[in-house]
Formats: C-alpha cells, sequence, structure tokens
C-alpha cells in the first residue's frame, strides 16, 4: 500500500491533460456552444448519478426522490446569484449544503422504511418539494425563474465533476463506504458489526444530496431559467436509470452510463415520433442483456427479488 | 428405478459434476456422502429438475427425464427436500404442507396425510397457524421434511435432513425415513452425518469434486478404514 | 446564417413527446399545412422552405439543447417554439447568443420577451397574447360587461399560462373593485374536480374564471354542472378547441366565455381556406394551436419577403417592422416590445357551438 | 353539512377509481415483487380498446369491457413473457428500470398510432344522478358501480388468493420460486395468471375510468398509476384489501385537501399523509410487522 | 467474576413463550453450550443478549469493560461493549469479498474521520495498512487466507462457517457468542471447528457461549452446559452431569446409543 503510485501519478496528469485540451479546443471553436451545451450536461449528469449511486448502488436505499436535491439546489444558486448577487463559489457550496440537509431530512425516515416502502417515501418527498415550488411567488412558482447569471463554464464542471468523483470514491474506499456496502448486503448482520446503520445510511443521503445539490447550482447557472417541473418525478428516474445502465455499485459505470445516455439522447431528437419508442427498447435491451448494467458485474447485486432472503418486506 | 448417465453439470465455469454415474433401485435406501461442495446437493437439484445438465442423462424407470421441468417431475413421484429448508416463510405451517400435497387431487387422502406428518412432528401441530418464518431452525427442518413428504413421493431426496435438528429428532428422522422405506418409498440421502447415514442405507456413493470416488454396500464402508478415516471420524 | 442554396432552414423546436405533446404536435400540424402551401406556391424568395423538425420532450434543458443546435449546427435562419413559456425561456439564450429570430407562436409569458431589467429582448418574438393582456381583458368583460361583483379562480397550478392569466385577472378584477373571493387549483391531467367544485359551491361565487386549457377545462365545466354549480364560467384561449365541446357536453358549455383570437364562427376567406385545407390534410376539426402554427408559417414568409434575403439578421428587423399581417387568428403589428398588438375576441358558448360576443381592441 | 356530506361523497368515488386501480397493481406486486410501472398503461390501453369498440363497433358497455379485459390480460401475459421473464432473477431495480422501459413503450407506441390527442366516449353509460337534501348533495350512479365492482373484486381476489389452491400457489411463487417448483408448481404458468388477472383488472378499470371521465390519452395511465402505487403501498404492498382501503384513504385525504382550501397542495399533503402514515405504520395501513427472524 | 448475569428473562411473541423466567450467570474465560430441543429458545435467548429482541421482562447485565444493562442494548453497540455473534442461518455479506467481510469486523475499532478518508490524510493510510495486516493474520489463522479475494457466497458451507467466526473474532470481543457453528459440517471438520474453538479461547482470551445440536461438540469442549425447554432453563452442569440428567435425556438426548 504506498501513498503514490506511478499509474495515480499518470490517472492525474492524464486528467489534468484533458482538462486543458477540451479548453484548447473551446477557445479555438472546435468544440462550439452545441458541443460544450453537452458536455455540461454530461458532467452535471455523472455528478448526479454518482452521488445517487451512493445512495442505491453502495448503500442500497432505494431512491426515487434525487431530482428534489437537484432542484433545492438549483434555486438556492439562483437566489444567491440572480437576487442577492452573491459569488459562485459561495453559491455552489451553499446549494451542495441546503441539499444535503434536506437529504438528512429525507434520511431520517429510512430508520424505519426499507425497500419499496422508501422509494415511495422518497418519491413523495420530491413530489412534495417540486409543488411546494409550484407555488412560491418568490421564486416564480410555476412561471419559473428567469435570467440567472451564467457562471458555469467548462471549468467549472469539470472540476466539480472530479471533485465529486474522487471524493465519492475515497469514501466508497474508507471503512465509512464498507459499511455502507455491508448495509447493503444484510442490514442485520451489519448492525451485529458495530455499524451504526441510521447514522450511514443518513450519512448517504446527505452525501449524495450534497452533491446533487451543487449539479443544481452547475445547472441553474448555465441554463438560465429554471423551474419546478423540470426536477419532477421523471428526472429523478432518469438519474436512476443513468446508474443501472451504467451498473450499479460502479462509479466508472455511472460516468459511462451518463455519457451513453446523453449521446443517445442526442440521436434520437431528429426522430420525434419514434424517440421515445425507441429509448423505451434500448433501455430494455440493456436490462434483459446485461441487467448487471453496463459496468455491473455479479458481485454487485442488490435487491435480490424473491428467494430465502425475502422473509421480511 | 432411477439412473444417472455420464452427468455433467456446470456453475458458469464451475465444473460441479463430472461424468456422474449413480443407479438406485426401487425400495432401496441410497445415501450420497462427501465433503463441502463435492457436488451432493448438485446431484439432488439435476435429479429433481431445477438444475440443467451440460449432457449425460438421466431415466427414470427407464425413460429420460431430461426434457421434464421440475414442476412435472414431481408428477412423477420425486420429491426434493431441499437444502437450507426453503420453506415458504410467509405463509402458516398448514399453507405449507397444503403447498406439498399441490400436485395431488385425493382430497381425502391428503387430509390423512396431514394427521400422520402432525403425529410424526408434534410440534408443527402446535405450530399449525404460525408463519413458518418464525419457526425456530429446527421447527422449520421438520416441517420442509414434512412438505416433502406430503406428495407421497416414490422417490425421497433428502439434502441433509438432520441438519440442525436435536439428537432425539435426529434419530427419530432415521426411523422415519425407514419407517417410509419400508411403506415402499425409495430414499436418496445426502448427509453430514455419514455414520447415521451408512448405518440407516442400504447402498452407499462416495462423491468428491463431483466424480464419484467409491461406491458399495453401506454396512460394508462402514468398516472400511479409509471411509472412517476421511468421514467417519471426528 | 442563412442559407446560400435554394432552400431556407427553418428550425422548428418542438414538444414532440413528453407532457404537452398535444401542444407541440398541433402547433407542428399547422406550422407543416402553412409551408406546404407556401411553398407549393412558389416559396419564399424563390426559394422553398425546408423545416428542420426537433424534438425537445417538453423538457426545458431538452429545448435548450435543441435550440442550440438548430442554430449551430444546421445552420437555421430563424428559431419556431417551443409551444410553452417555459421551454421557451430555456430556448431563448441560444437565439440570443446565436442572434437568430426564435419566435413563438404559443408562449403567453409577459417575460418572453421582456427580460427582468425591463430590455427587450432582441431576437425573440411571440404572435400571441401576453397573458396579462387575455387576464385583463376577461377581469374587465366580468366586472363591466356582465357585472359580476366576486369571483373565484380555479387554475392549473402547474401552469404558467394559468398563473399568469390567474395574477393579470386578480389584479385587474380587484382594482376595478371586485372580489376574489377564493383562489382554488389543480394540476394538470388531474380528471377528478369535484372535490374542489364543492368547494367553490360552498364559496357562492357569481362567477368562475379557470384559466387553463381544454382538456381539463372541459372535464371542469362539465363537473360542475353536475355538482349544480352553474355560474358563469370565464377563460381564455386555452378552450378554442372542437374537443371542448366533446369533453364538457354541450348543455355543460351553455354560459361559458373566453377569449381568444380565432373563431371558428369567422368566415372570411382566409378562414374557410385554412379550416378545409387543414380538414382535408389531417382529417379533422382544427384548434387553436393549429391555426397559430399556420399563422407562424405565414408570418415569417411574409417577414422574410419583406427582409428581402434569407438573413437571421435581416428577418429581425422585418419581424420587428411588421405592420397589420392578417392571419386566420386576426391581424397583428409587432410592437416595440416584440409583442403583437391584436384584438382579442369574446366568445360565448351557446348549444356546445362557439359564437361571437365581441371583440376588443388593446389599449 | 350538506357540502361535508358532498366532499364524502366525492372522496368515496375517487378513492373507488384508485382502489380500482391499484387492485390490479397490488396483485402483480405481490405476486412477483414488482413495482410494475406499465400497469397505469395496461390501463390506458385498455381505456383505448373499449374506446375503440365503443366508438366504432357500436358495442354495448358490458361486451366492450368484457373485450377490453381479455385483450388486456393478453396483453399483460405477453408483456410478462417478453418483458420481465428474462429479468426475473436479477435486481430489484434492473426490473424497475425494465417496467418504466415497457411503460414509456405502451404510452409512445400508442402515442404513434392514435396521436396524443385526447379522445373522448360515447355516452355508453346513461349518466343517472341521484339527489339528497334537496338536490344540494348529488351522487352519480356510476360511482356506485364503481365502488361495487371494486369491491366485489377484492373480495372475489382475496378469496382466490387466501383460499384457492391457486391463489396459495401464486404466494408460495412470490415467497421462493425455486422450492414452488419443487412443490409440482407451474411457476411460469402461475405467473402467467398472475399478470392476466392483474392487467384484466387494469383494462376493467380503464374502461370504467374511461366511461366515468369521459376523456382518454395516451398519458393518462401516467398519474392514476402513480397513485395506485401510492394505495397500494399505503394499503400494504401486496395486500388485496390493502389495495382497496388504501385506494379509499388516498381518495379520501385528497378530497378533504381540497375541502378544507387546500387545492393548491393537495397532492402534496397527500404524499405527506403518506409519510407520515408510513413512518407510524412501516408495512402500510393494513400490513403487518413482520420482524426477520434471525 | 461474572461476564455475565441473567435474571428472571423472559420473552414471549404473541402466546408463544419463547424464553420463561431465565435465571443464570456465567464467568469470565468459560466455554459454555447451550442445547435443547428445536425450538426451545436458544437463539432467541442469544437474540436478547445482543439487543435484537427487547426483553418481555427480566434483565441481562454485562460486566465487560464496564457494566451494560439491558437497556442499552443496541445491535450496533454490542460490538463496541465487547460482544460479537454468529448467526444460525449464516449471515456474510454474501456479495463482499471474504477479505472485506473480515474487514467489516473491525468496524469498531476503527477510528479515522470521514474528513481523513476524503483527504486520505495520513491516519487514514495508517489505520487501513494495519486493518489490512490484522485481517490477514485473522484469516491465516483460520486458513482463509488463500481465499481472500473470493466472494464470500462462493464458499463452501463449512468455508462460509468458518469465514463468519473470523469476523465476530475482528471485532475483538470479550464475549462470543455461536449458534450452531457445525451445522452443515462433517465429522472431520467438526474436530477442525473443536480445536479452533478452544485455541481461540486461549488465544483472544475469551468467554465463548455455543449453541450446538452435535454432542461431540459440546461434550468435548463445555466447561458447563445450560439446558432449555419449552424456554424454560431445565438444567445446567457439567457435561457428564448433563448426559446423565433424566430430564435432559428424556427431552432432548433421547435413549441408549449416543453419537
Ligand atoms: N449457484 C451456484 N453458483 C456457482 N457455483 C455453485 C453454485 N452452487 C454450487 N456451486 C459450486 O458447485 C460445487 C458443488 O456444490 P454443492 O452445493 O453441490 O456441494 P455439496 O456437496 O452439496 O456441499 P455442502 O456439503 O456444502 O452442501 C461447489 O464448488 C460450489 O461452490
Ligand atoms: N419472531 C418470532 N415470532 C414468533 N415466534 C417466534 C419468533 N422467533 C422465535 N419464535 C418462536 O420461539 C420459539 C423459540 O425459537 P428459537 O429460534 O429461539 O429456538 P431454538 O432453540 O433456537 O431452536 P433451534 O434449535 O431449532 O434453532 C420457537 O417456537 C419459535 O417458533
Ligand atoms: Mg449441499
Ligand atoms: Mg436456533
Amino acid at each position: 500500500m504506498k501513498r503514490i503510485s506511478k499509474g495515480k501519478i499518470l490517472t492525474f496528469f492524464g486528467i489534468i491533460m484533458f482538462y486543458i485540451v477540451i479548453q484548447l479546443l473551446i477557445n479555438v471553436g472546435i468544440i462550439d456552444s452545441y458541443i460544450q451545451l453537452n458536455i455540461v450536461l454530461i458532467g452535471i449528469n455523472i455528478i448526479l448519478a454518482v452521488g445517487l449511486n451512493l445512495i442505491t448502488g453502495f448503500t442500497g436505499q432505494f431512491s426515487l426522490g434525487h431530482a428534489a436535491f437537484m432542484s433545492i439546489g438549483a434555486y438556492t444558486s439562483a437566489i444567491l446569484t440572480a437576487k442577492l448577487g452573491q459569488p459562485f463559489i459561495v453559491a455552489i457550496f451553499a446549494s451542495g449544503i441546503t441539499a444535503a440537509l434536506a437529504g438528512v431530512f429525507i434520511g431520517i425516515p429510512t430508520l424505519r422504511l426499507k425497500g419499496d416502502y422508501l422509494a415511495i417515501a422518497t418519491l413523495g418527498f420530491g413530489e412534495i418539494i417540486r409543488i411546494v415550488a409550484l407555488n412560491i411567488d418568490y421564486i416564480g412558482g410555476a412561471i419559473g425563474f428567469n435570467d440567472i447569471p451564467q457562471y458555469t463554464n467548462w471549468s467549472w464542471v469539470f472540476a466539480m465533476t472530479v471533485v465529486t468523483v474522487v471524493l465519492i470514491r475515497r469514501f466508497i474506499n474508507s471503512y465509512h463506504g464498507r459499511a455502507c456496502i455491508a448495509i447493503r448486503e444484510d442490514e442485520i448482520a451489519a448492525e451485529a458489526m458495530g455499524i451504526n446503520t441510521t447514522y450511514y445510511k443518513i450519512l448517504a443521503f446527505a452525501i449524495g444530496a450534497f452533491f446533487a445539490g451543487t449539479a443544481g447550482a452547475l445547472y441553474a447557472n448555465y441554463f438560465y431559467f429554471i423551474k419546478p417541473d423540470s426536477f419532477g418525478f421523471m428526472k429523478s428516474i432518469d438519474i436512476l436509470v443513468i446508474v443501472v445502465f451504467g451498473g450499479m455499485g460502479s462509479i466508472v459505470g455511472s460516468i459511462i452510463g451518463a455519457i451513453a445516455l446523453s449521446i443517445i439522447s442526442l440521436f434520437l431528437q431528429s426522430i420525434p415520433e419514434l424517440r421515445m419508442v425507441i429509448y423505451a427498447l434500448i433501455l430494455f435491451g440493456i436490462m434483459v442483456y446485461r441487467p448487471t448494467g453496463l459496468m455491473g458485474n455479479q458481485k454487485l447485486k442488490i435487491f435480490r427479488k424473491g428467494g430465502k432472503n425475502n422473509v421480511s418486506a | 428405478m432411477l439412473e444417472l448417465k455420464e452427468v455433467n453439470v456446470f456453475y458458469g465455469v464451475i465444473h460441479a459434476l463430472k461424468n456422474l454415474n449413480i443407479k438406485i433401485e426401487e425400495g432401496e435406501v441410497v445415501t450420497l456422502i462427501g465433503a463441502n461442495g463435492a457436488g451432493k446437493s448438485t446431484t439432488l437439484k439435476a435429479i429433481s429438475g431445477i438444475q440443467k445438465l451440460k449432457s449425460g442423462e438421466i431415466t427414470l424407470n427407464g425413460e429420460s427425464i431430461n426434457n421434464v421441468g421440475a414442476p412435472d417431475i414431481v408428477k412423477l413421484g420425486i420429491s426434493h427436500v431441499p437444502e437450507g429448508r426453503r420453506i415458504f416463510s410467509r405463509m402458516s405451517v398448514m399453507e405449507n404442507l397444503e403447498m406439498g400435497a399441490f400436485t395431488r387431487t385425493d382430497k381425502s387422502e391428503v387430509k390423512k396425510d396431514f394427521e400422520k406428518i402432525f403425529s410424526l412432528f408434534p410440534r408443527l401441530l402446535e405450530r399449525k397457524e404460525q408463519m413458518a418464518g418464525t419457526l425456530s431452525g429446527g421447527e422449520q427442518q421438520m416441517l420442509a421434511i414434512g412438505r416433502g413428504l406430503m406428495s407421497r413421493p416414490k422417490l425421497l431426496l433428502l439434502d441433509e435432513p438432520s441438519m440442525g435438528l436435536a439428537p432425539i429428532i435426529v434419530k427419530e428422522i432415521f426411523s422415519i425415513i425407514k419407517e417410509i422405506n419400508k411403506a415402499g418409498t425409495t430414499v436418496l440421502l445426502v448427509e453430514q452425518n455419514a455414520y447415521m447415514a451408512l448405518n440407516a442405507a442400504d447402498r452407499a456413493y462416495i462423491i468428491r469434486n463431483g466424480e464419484i470416488e467409491m461406491q458399495g454396500d453401506a454396512k460394508t464402508m462402514l468398516q472400511d478404514e479409509k471411509v472412517k478415516k476421511a468421514y467417519l471420524e471426528g | 446564417t442563412g442559407s446560400n442554396s435554394d432552400k431556407i432552414k427553418v428550425g422548428l423546436n418542438y414538444e414532440l413527446s413528453g407532457g404537452v405533446a398535444t401542444y407541440g404536435q398541433g402547433l407542428v400540424e399547422g406550422i407543416e399545412l402553412g409551408f406546404e402551401e407556401i411553398n407549393k406556391n412558389g416559396g419564399v424568395l424563390g426559394k422553398q422552405i425546408e423545416p428542420v423538425k426537433v424534438d425537445n420532450k417538453s423538457e426545458d434543458t431538452e429545448a435548450a439543447n435543441v435550440s442550440t443546435r438548430l442554430a449551430t449546427r444546421d445552420k437555421v435562419v430563424a428559431l419556431l417554439g417551443p409551444a410553452t413559456s417555459g421551454n421557451t425561456k430555456a430556448a431563448s439564450p441560444a437565439a440570443m447568443q446565436n442572434k437568430i429570430p426564435l419566435i413563438s407562436a404559443s408562449a403567453t409569458a409577459d417575460d418572453i420577451t421582456i427580460d427582468s431589467n425591463g430590455n427587450v429582448r432582441d431576437y425573440i418574438f411571440k404572435t400571441c397574447f401576453s397573458d396579462s393582456f387575455q387576464g385583463v381583458m376577461m377581469a374587465e368583460f366580468a366586472y363591466n360587461d356582465l357585472g359580476f361583483k366576486n369571483a373565484v379562480i380555479l387554475g392549473d397550478s402547474t401552469s404558467d399560462y394559468a398563473k399568469g392569466l390567474s395574477k393579470s385577472f386578480k389584479e385587474t378584477y380587484t382594482a376595478l373593485g371586485g372580489k376574489v373571493l377564493n383562489e382554488e387549483a389543480y394540476q394538470a391531467k388531474d380528471t377528478d374536480f369535484k372535490a374542489v367544485l364543492t368547494n367553490i359551491k360552498g364559496s357562492n361565487p357569481e362567477v368562475l374564471f379557470v384559466p387553463g386549457y381544454y382538456e381539463e377545462v372541459g372535464l371542469i365545466v362539465r363537473q360542475a354542472r353536475e355538482l349544480g354549480l352553474n355560474v358563469p364560467i370565464l377563460g381564455a384561449d386555452g378552450y378554442e378547441s372542437p374537443k371542448f365541446a366533446e369533453i364538457a357536453g354541450k348543455e355543460a358549455l351553455d354560459n361559458v366565455y373566453y377569449s381568444s383570437h380565432y373563431s371558428s364562427m369567422d368566415d372570411s376567406p382566409e378562414v374557410v381556406n385554412f379550416r378545409e385545407g387543414f380538414k382535408a390534410k389531417y382529417g379533422k376539426e382544427p384548434d387553436a394551436f393549429n391555426a397559430l402554427g399556420y399563422d407562424l408559417a405565414y408570418f415569417l414568409a411574409d417577414s422574410l419577403e419583406r427582409a428581402g434575403e434569407a438573413n437571421s439578421e435581416k428577418l429581425k428587423e422585418a419581424l420587428e417592422a411588421t405592420k397589420d399581417f392578417k392571419g386566420v387568428t386576426g391581424a397583428f403589428s409587432i410592437d416595440e416590445n416584440h409583442n403583437p398588438v391584436k384584438s382579442v375576441t369574446i366568445i360565448e358558448m351557446k348549444n356546445g357551438e362557439p359564437t361571437f360576443l365581441k371583440k376588443l381592441d388593446p389599449k | 353539512m350538506e357540502q361535508l356530506f358532498q366532499q364524502l361523497i366525492n372522496g368515496i368515488s375517487l378513492g373507488g377509481i384508485y382502489a380500482l386501480i391499484a387492485l390490479g397493481y397490488t396483485m402483480v406486486y405481490g405476486i412477483i415483487n414488482l413495482i410494475n410501472f406499465a400497469h397505469g398503461d395496461i390501463y390506458m390501453v385498455g381505456a383505448y380498446v373499449g374506446f375503440a369498440l365503443t366508438t366504432f363497433l357500436h358495442l354495448g358497455f358490458f361486451p366492450s369491457l368484457l373485450i377490453s379485459m381479455i385483450v388486456c390480460s393478453i396483453l399483460g401475459m405477453i408483456i410478462e413473457k417478453v418483458a420481465y421473464k428474462p429479468i426475473r432473477n436479477s435486481t430489484r431495480i434492473a426490473a424497475l428500470i425494465t417496467a418504466i422501459s415497457v411503460s414509456l413503450f405502451l404510452q409512445y407506441t400508442m402515442m404513434y398510432f392514435v396521436s396524443p390527442q385526447t379522445r373522448t366516449f360515447p355516452e355508453v353509460l346513461a349518466s343517472k344522478r341521484l339527489t339528497f337534501f334537496n338536490g344540494n348533495v348529488i351522487l352519480d350512479v356510476k360511482n356506485i358501480y364503481i365502488i361495487v365492482i371494486t369491491v366485489v373484486l377484492m373480495v372475489g381476489l382475496q378469496y382466490i388468493v387466501r383460499h384457492t389452491k391457486i391463489g396459495k400457489a401464486m404466494r408460495a411463487v412470490s415467497l421462493d420460486k425455486e422450492a414452488a417448483e419443487l412443490m409440482g408448481i407451474n411457476v411460469n404458468k402461475i405467473i402467467s395468471y398472475t399478470f392476466a388477472i392483474g392487467s384484466a383488472l387494469a383494462g376493467a378499470a380503464g374502461v370504467l375510468v374511461g366511461v366515468y371521465y369521459n376523456t382518454i390519452n395516451p398519458l393518462m395511465g401516467v398519474t392514476p398509476g402513480l397513485k395506485a402505487f401510492v394505495a397500494a403501498v399505503l394499503g400494504g404492498i401486496g395486500m388485496i384489501p390493502g389495495a382497496v382501503f388504501g385506494g379509499f384513504f388516498l381518495g379520501m385525504t385528497e378530497t378533504m385537501v381540497s375541502a378544507y382550501g387546500g387545492s393548491v397542495f393537495k397532492d402534496a399533503v397527500a404524499f405527506a399523509v403518506l409519510i407520515i402514515v408510513l413512518l407510524v405504520r412501516p408495512n402500510g395501513l393494513l400490513g403487518k410487522a413482520t420482524k426477520e427472524k434471525v | 467474576m461474572s461476564v455475565l448475569k441473567v435474571s428472571n428473562l423472559s420473552k414471549t411473541f404473541g402466546g408463544i413463550r419463547a424464553v420463561t423466567d431465565v435465571n443464570l450467570s456465567i464467568e469470565k474465560g468459560e466455554i459454555i453450550g447451550l442445547i435443547g430441543p428445536n425450538g426451545a429458545g436458544k437463539t432467541t435467548f442469544f437474540n436478547l443478549l445482543t439487543g435484537i429482541y427487547n426483553p418481555t421482562s427480566g434483565e441481562v447485565v454485562y460486566d465487560l469493560n464496564r457494566i451494560i444493562s439491558t437497556r442499552d442494548l443496541k445491535p450496533y453497540k454490542i460490538t463496541h461493549y465487547g460482544i460479537a455473534r454468529t448467526f444460525q442461518n449464516i449471515r456474510l455479506f454474501q456479495n463482499m469479498s471474504v477479505l472485506d467481510n473480515v474487514l467489516m469486523g473491525f468496524h469498531n475499532g476503527l477510528k479515522y474521520g470521514i474528513a481523513s478518508a476524503l483527504f486520505k490524510l495520513p491516519s487514514y493510510y495508517k489505520t487501513e495498512k494495519n486493518t489490512f495486516e490484522e485481517a490477514c493474520v485473522l484469516l491465516d489463522k483460520f486458513n482463509l487466507l488463500d481465499k481472500k479475494d473470493e466472494i464470500s457466497k462462493n464458499l463452501s458451507y463449512g468455508d462460509q462457517r468458518r469465514l463468519e467466526i473470523a469476523r465476530a473474532l475482528a471485532a475483538k470481543p470479550k464475549l462470543l457468542l455461536l449458534d450452531e457453528p457445525a451445522a452443515g459440517m462433517n465429522p472431520k471438520e467438526t474436530k477442525e471447528l473443536k480445536e479452533l474453538i478452544t485455541w481461540i479461547r486461549e488465544a483472544f482470551e475469551l468467554t465463548v457461549i455455543v449453541i450446538e445440536h452435535d454432542m461431540s461438540l459440546v461434550m468435548e469442549i463445555c466447561e458447563r452446559i445450560f439446558v432449555f425447554d419449552y424456554g424454560i432453563l431445565i438444567a445446567n452442569g457439567t457435561p457428564e452431569e448433563i448426559q446423565r440428567d433424566e430430564r435432559v435425556i428424556k427431552a432432548y438426548l433421547g435413549g441408549e446409543e449416543q453419537c
């Protein structure tokens, strides 16, 4: 266990090079605003998916409300930058924090709820956030929040994505992360090992939500305009699809999943009539031929259906 | 009655059964012993149809049952009491037994068999309406065996029936095996407790790494030095 | 930008799948019919119009994505759509950055063409009423013409359109001296409104203002009448559809008034021509979205002719200079805020048929 | 007072509809532990089949209902065979995503063929109304139909699942498929039956609700599907009386929130109530707390 | 010194009296056998000792590093007090590797904060390295070192049982509760297990309570045996005493020959 291996140095420089190359391409205009927009979207989706992967893929807590955390972050940042004139870095942090607080808040019910019951509770939570946002006039309600300054650019997206991936990876590789995985595998045995399951479940929700909040901030400050319906149930499902598509419990999978699904979506824009039909077929194909996702493997199976593990609901 | 010819089974890349040959005559008690992971449970699964063969053939009374699905094999008179009990945890004890009799249509006879099971395992009678998942380990094992008997099998496959049972019940289980065998049921018994298994059986197979290592008369094997050393002595 | 070949590319950024696909598809039907006719008659500036139709899934992110793509990749001369105000706002920045005019025929929010500092968004235009306009008109109509002194508002709480209308209706109505007893809400896609209607019935209003679209309002009208809530119901152009009467039922619709651009009662030759053409192509009666889309196509063609070449900058100037463009939804000029100056018709439903009641000119 | 009665009637009527959809949902749910997101869309297909039969073939209400149920049960079995069977042994989330893909597929294939436009049902059931308190409280006879049908179906299903051999086999399959096979139960067949019954129920609900509200569109299944899911969870997953109870509970909650002036937050309050109920009773209103034995 | 003192402990499930009025105490360093017919309440007794169930009445008092009584018993706290257990139905983290399973056992002893994990402070490296080495030592003792990267559910039954014990030991308990460790093992493996249990008692200075139906194991390694029947403690004594006890023979052991 050496601290710094050759591989790590190489990866480090690789990442830096990647950043510089893209930035150069943007500067000379080879990457135009269309590609840039999609790169930003992919980055945001990676952050969202990696965060959700921590909650659902690693800790095994079924969440259908991830978009709500994003929404909280997006609105926080919109208010701070557009209305209160705060710098972007402050807004990003504040977005993460408010979303994390919401994560703690929704994490608490997980003390008692399991599986599908938890799923529906998180779904309900997401809907509540959306409906409340629809009716707060200060943030525009259903009309939406317009004219948010555009601070987000390639550098911000790159930095936040790398930070998210690195930190979550480190978390997973610590004993805290192992504790989360243990909870997913067998909650009773995990408790018997001295793992405070409540604490770790809430922690997972808080961390996942924090990054979703920052993703929301990046989003709001790129697209100028946000409205509550952009963060509805279907958005949560979209994030979940990325996670499952890429592979539960695989961070690389989430990254690849975000990229792959964005590209697929771009191709489908021009065939509107059959777009969703084809999308459905692609999803279906992946689930049937690779139920563990692109990068998933047997070892990360969770939520097994049926069988002898089904004693409790 | 039942014959396995050159049977091969794989789990992915793991070659669990290698050219296995086993023959069971009507009315016998045959035991299959071997270390952990030798392939005993896999053999039973192959017979009862829940594990597909890679190659080879299994015949029942001369007819191949390779392509018969697990549910239909039950109808042919083979009943498998699986390893790890596998009782239906959120159904009552009584309902579990009813499931055992799923393929039967002779209602009055089924009723009599319930009585019979309850007289074999009085504990189950006391727990008749309890959810099976909350039974103690041993009670669940009794239920699993009882459930297996409910189909009135001609051939009973038992996978480690004594696991987790109190000594007094273990003895009872073995006398029950003898009893049902006398009443005409052929038994294939997988056991860790080789001593008791060999005592109860007519013939035995010793399986190792998916291959038959030795076979023969059970009582002779009890005396065999090699067997003694590997499987009998604690 | 612009196209030099014998084709003029026009981007269509619409909600063709997802939650509000009905509106997007409705507009596109109208637009495509319009372009077809225009192309058949020799096109514009001697060139054929080539629509590039892209779906935005009824999502704002996707709307921004699509408009960027149309602007940078497909090099269109103008962007049409999206249908809803929210998606139009999301699509606007790309139009502004790339200096390509974006025209929406149905994004009614007041701030589509004006930003939060009160400046006009250079490249954004709309051809439909602003929410405030219709809301004001209907409030005045309710208070002055019908003489009702108290009202209840029942709006779609998820829709910017309904929110905008509610807001301006309430402001005007209270300013006139009327009283808004209650503001109730439903959500798009709801089908059961009986609870809220029973509640409204309990507060005994003289009139009910229901901003929204005909799918839900049709059901609301029907259920209100079933519950014995027989007060007049007022609304806006979202009611304009032959489906409205089908859903609500003819009898239930008596005593329903709404403001609209276009009336299928109108029998000017343009309108008749449109209705015939539409029925021939799609086998159904056109609704407001179809008509708005159709007008949008002709409006664009007209402006292109006036611009003299297929150039975005020139087009923008031509759009700004529009005077008395005549379409099936009425004639309009474009004002300095890039909004149409267009008179509104008030329609009364009688025996399931929309009947012309009154025409109100903008002040 | 009259208003309160009217609201009670409204609540029960709405609840009846949720309950009716939730029944089929919970049925499939209970047996294969799959959140069948496509249930709402089968309901939509049912409504369209009913629409086509009554509008184009001018069939009466009952024949349309019956045919629609049959069509939906066949559709359900096909969906199960094609989509769910291959992923039977994979994770729960993979199954959920598959169900979502089936749901999208049904919605948009339907939209492709019939356009997203709203359609209206012809009047196939004469609308009769009962009035009380001088006409101030009104009850639609169709509501009575829906509630009676729901309750009858609930009792019937409950009987099937609890007391018939096939119903017990369904439960056994839901608990342990392999062990069920060892009992001689044909798992594939049982799961097919389950889907057939569940989907037939969805079809029936589609026609009934289509006739009741008079409008249908390709996305009509989304919201009721979600609400039915909520109702099923609220009552206790996989429990047939739970689904019905949850449906009525949800309908009543939404109605009462609107009745007391909270229409803006109707759904938010409904979800908040759901969360609170789950916190107090983690296994739903009728669910029994079963702690895993270790 | 009594490590564990149980007084008047009872647990009922609905009408079922799983444990009734049990009184016993256990001394430091003993290996205790817990036997009794199926459904006698042995596993339930363990669950009461580890806080998985709350007693209907009565009390459990530990004297490990400090006094712990019933009220403080939460499943996730017991390792903290120095108690570790295995389960009758093996409960490994099935999809984790053998090594990770053991690492999980160390959970309670690890102390670096989340910040050190996220920013890889020295304490992270130090702790991770130490635990890794300790885990390897432990696995080696259990003959599992060569299988450390296997996914635990692919292990054979006997190995899984041993791994579960290793995982429990990783928590560095003072008191170890084993629920039917020899189930599914053949006589030879059982023999190895006996040696292992006696060895760990010495090596880790443990008190051990073992539930077992394999009489050879119980009689050979236990110093004292408690017998449950229908939730009641019916006998208590040395192996010899128990083997001669009429009630035990009648309820549990059965007549004549012993195997
Ligand atoms: N589902 C499975 N997937 C992969 N490998 C398996 C599976 N089931 C069994 N095996 C492997 O097949 C081999 C034979 O297993 P089997 O369960 O038949 O052994 P056994 O003789 O019954 O052992 P035990 O005494 O432990 O029950 C073992 O190496 C085991 O690891
Ligand atoms: N959660 C529960 N709900 C209801 N009854 C239970 C529960 N847990 C245990 N029981 C009952 O309590 C009794 C004692 O069970 P326990 O598991 O403690 O037995 P045991 O002595 O460990 O038996 P075995 O040796 O068979 O494992 C059994 O009759 C069982 O059915
Ligand atoms: Mg085995
Ligand atoms: Mg036990």
